[in-house]
């Protein structure tokens, strides 16, 4: 039993699951905060098949998804400004996630990987995924 | 288990194709066709999908472990990138209708010429 | 033809196809199979060549040829839509508003720009060795550019971004393909053989050829990326209909 | 586990594509469209396929709604004029 990839399985199941139902209803706000959420899950997601399958090099993918995602919830914040109201709901579970959930991932993960570049790339993605988590719960907030 | 990868590839091109024959605007009906596209790295993906493999990068693993097809991953990542910039173009030509008839609605569209 | 007319012919389509789609999958080798004649033979010869990603192996070495149609199709898209964007007589350029960005916000743009850029530029140039290569990297490298428009403001973003070079870089890119195939049939046996030096296994310079046709690629997406977005922007932002009805807008 | 993987990523495609068709406003459907891409991502690095991964992220996750998003602002404010 692969505990990395069990954890992922059930990542995608329970948390990006629930963040295609959200983006899929309501009002354009709360659609933004779940595509939001399902960017930092993805980008957990994809931290833990990387461990799971034994493949430092697919690190690669959640690298990029820690600076494209909170870049693409700035596009539709930017650009649904008006439609998106103030304070969505669901707001108020970005910044608990992204502070539980990056360390969580990348704490055991830079453990299994011993000191290294590959720990620093890792702590160099926490780092991303908090900054952007930050700025775009803040820019969604102001709607 | 062995049949429903290629199944949800077909699920994804017909619920494409049906939302692009439906829509009452172009620019969802590009948005349908991106999904009917997607529909295509899903099937290609699957075929090339070998069980217990691993991907066909040897950067960081040994030569000698079994590896999924990389002829398909190669088709499909093309794919992916001129697909979008054929998405742009799709997008150029329904701002182009907008302004010259001033509807992006398929049905209204079929009684004008020129 | 009616409506309700049209939904029963594409019914019936629909439903036809769904059949012999089905019927066809049961004859496919069965999904997660171990017979890939294909496959086997190109990780056969992308170690051949000394190159660790197969895939950029396949794109920029097997099957490098198909790759510069894939890039003239890109090529031929962006002319496209540059040609259908293009600002017509009738059209005029109005400023657009300016638009209040917190400062958090804007300092987390500047800070992630050359973040971005350089996390797309390592992503081409470890094509040959992990997962990525020109095709990605470059649409990384060209989102970064974006992030002065999503995140500052779109004044920002046009004097960052002379499109004047970008266009001549897309053009650049693709001619620098044509030549290295032509160098191919120069100093080898065709058209974009592989006639570098092979290097080592797993180093940065290896695999010959599929660096620079990788690069090659990489400058074609990033500056294709920009151009497209930026006729985007500028109608979408900019550009007023006819003369008259702008004035009043 | 590999199969549990698989079988999950392929059905948040299969729920991800059917409901991104079924938005019929497009500003909307390019919010479920970029959650399409997401789950496109996980499902190629779950089938092995790490840079068809990347490319889909890479155009997916800003680059298409950027230009979805524009077009729509460009129709919608040559709607409000007429």
């Amino acid at each position: 039993m692969n505990w990395w990839l069990a954890a992922a399985c059930a990542l995608v199941a329970g948390g990006l699951g629930p963040c295609l139902w959200g983006a899929a209803r309501g009002p354009a706000g709360g659609r933004v905060v779940a595509q939001n959420m399902a960017t930092l899950l993805l980008c957990l997601v994809l931290l833990l098949l990387s461990q799971g399958y034994g493949r430092p090099s697919y690190v690669d993918l959640a690298l990029v998804v820690a600076v494209l995602g909170p870049a693409g919830t700035l596009v539709f914040t930017r650009l649904l400004g008006d439609e998106m109201g103030e304070r969505p709901p669901g707001t108020r579970l970005l910044t608990p996630a992204v502070l539980v959930g990056a360390p969580a991932t990348v704490v055991p993960m830079c453990i299994a990987a011993g000191p290294g570049r590959a720990a620093a790339k890792l702590v160099l993605i926490g780092v991303l995924l908090i900054a952007g988590g930050a700025v775009t719960s803040r820019a969604v907030r102001r709607g | 288990m062995s049949l429903l990868p290629y199944l949800i590839a077909g699920w994804i091109f017909l619920v494409g194709v049906h939302g692009m024959a439906t829509s009452r605007n172009l620019i969802h009906a590009v948005g349908c066709l991106a999904v009917t596209q997607s529909s295509t790295y899903v099937l290609l993906l699957s075929v090339g999908y070998r069980k217990g493999a691993t991907a066909p990068v040897f950067s960081d693993v040994p030569t000698s472990v079994p590896v999924v097809d990389p002829v398909v991953q190669a088709l499909a990542l093309t794919d992916v990138v001129v697909g979008a910039t054929v998405t742009a173009l799709l997008l150029a030509l329904v701002v182009q209708t907008a302004k010259r008839h001033g509807t992006v609605d398929p049905d209204e569209l079929s009684g004008l010429k020129g | 033809m009616t409506r309700r007319a049209r939904l029963w012919v594409l019914a019936a389509g629909l439903l036809a196809t769904a059949a012999v789609y089905a019927a066809a999958c049961t004859e496919l080798p069965g999904f997660g199979g171990s017979w890939h004649p294909y496959g086997d033979r190109a990780v056969h010869a992308a170690l051949r060549q000394r190159t660790a990603n197969t895939i950029s192996s396949v794109n920029f070495d097997q099957r490098a040829f198909d790759t510069l149609g894939e890039e003239t199709v890109l090529f031929a898209s962006v002319l496209g839509t540059v040609v259908l964007l293009r600002r017509t007589r009738d059209e005029k350029r109005v400023a657009p508003e300016p638009v209040r960005v917190p400062a958090a916000l804007r300092r987390y743009g500047l800070l992630m720009l050359p973040v971005t850029l350089l996390i797309g530029l390592y992503v081409i140039a470890h094509g040959q060795l992990s997962p990525g290569g020109g095709f990605q990297g470059g649409v990384v490298a060209a989102t970064s550019l974006h992030l002065l428009y999503i995140a500052v403001d779109y004044p920002a973003l046009e004097r960052l971004r002379p499109l004047g070079l970008y266009e001549l870089a897309d053009g650049a890119g693709e001619a620098a393909y044509v030549l290295l195939g032509a160098a191919g049939l120069l100093a080898g046996p065709a058209y974009l053989a592989n006639v570098l030096p092979l290097g080592t296994f797993n180093t940065l310079s290896s695999g010959g050829t599929v660096p620079l046709l990788n690069a090659a690629v990489g400058i074609e997406v990033t500056s294709a990326v920009v151009v497209l977005l930026a006729h985007f922007l500028a109608q979408a932002l900019e550009i007023e209909g006819d003369a008259e009805e702008g004035r009043t807008a | 586990m590999d199969d549990a993987l698989v079988v999950a990523a392929l059905l948040l495609v299969a729920a991800a594509a059917t409901v991104a068709v079924f938005q019929r406003d497009p500003a909307r459907q390019a919010i479920v469209l970029s959650l399409l891409g997401l789950a496109l991502a996980v499902l190629f690095t779950v089938l092995q396929a790490p840079d068809v991964g990347l490319a889909q992220l890479a155009v997916g996750s800003a680059v298409t709604p950027l230009m979805i998003l524009l077009a729509v602002r460009k129709v919608r404010r040559k709607g409000h004029r007429k």
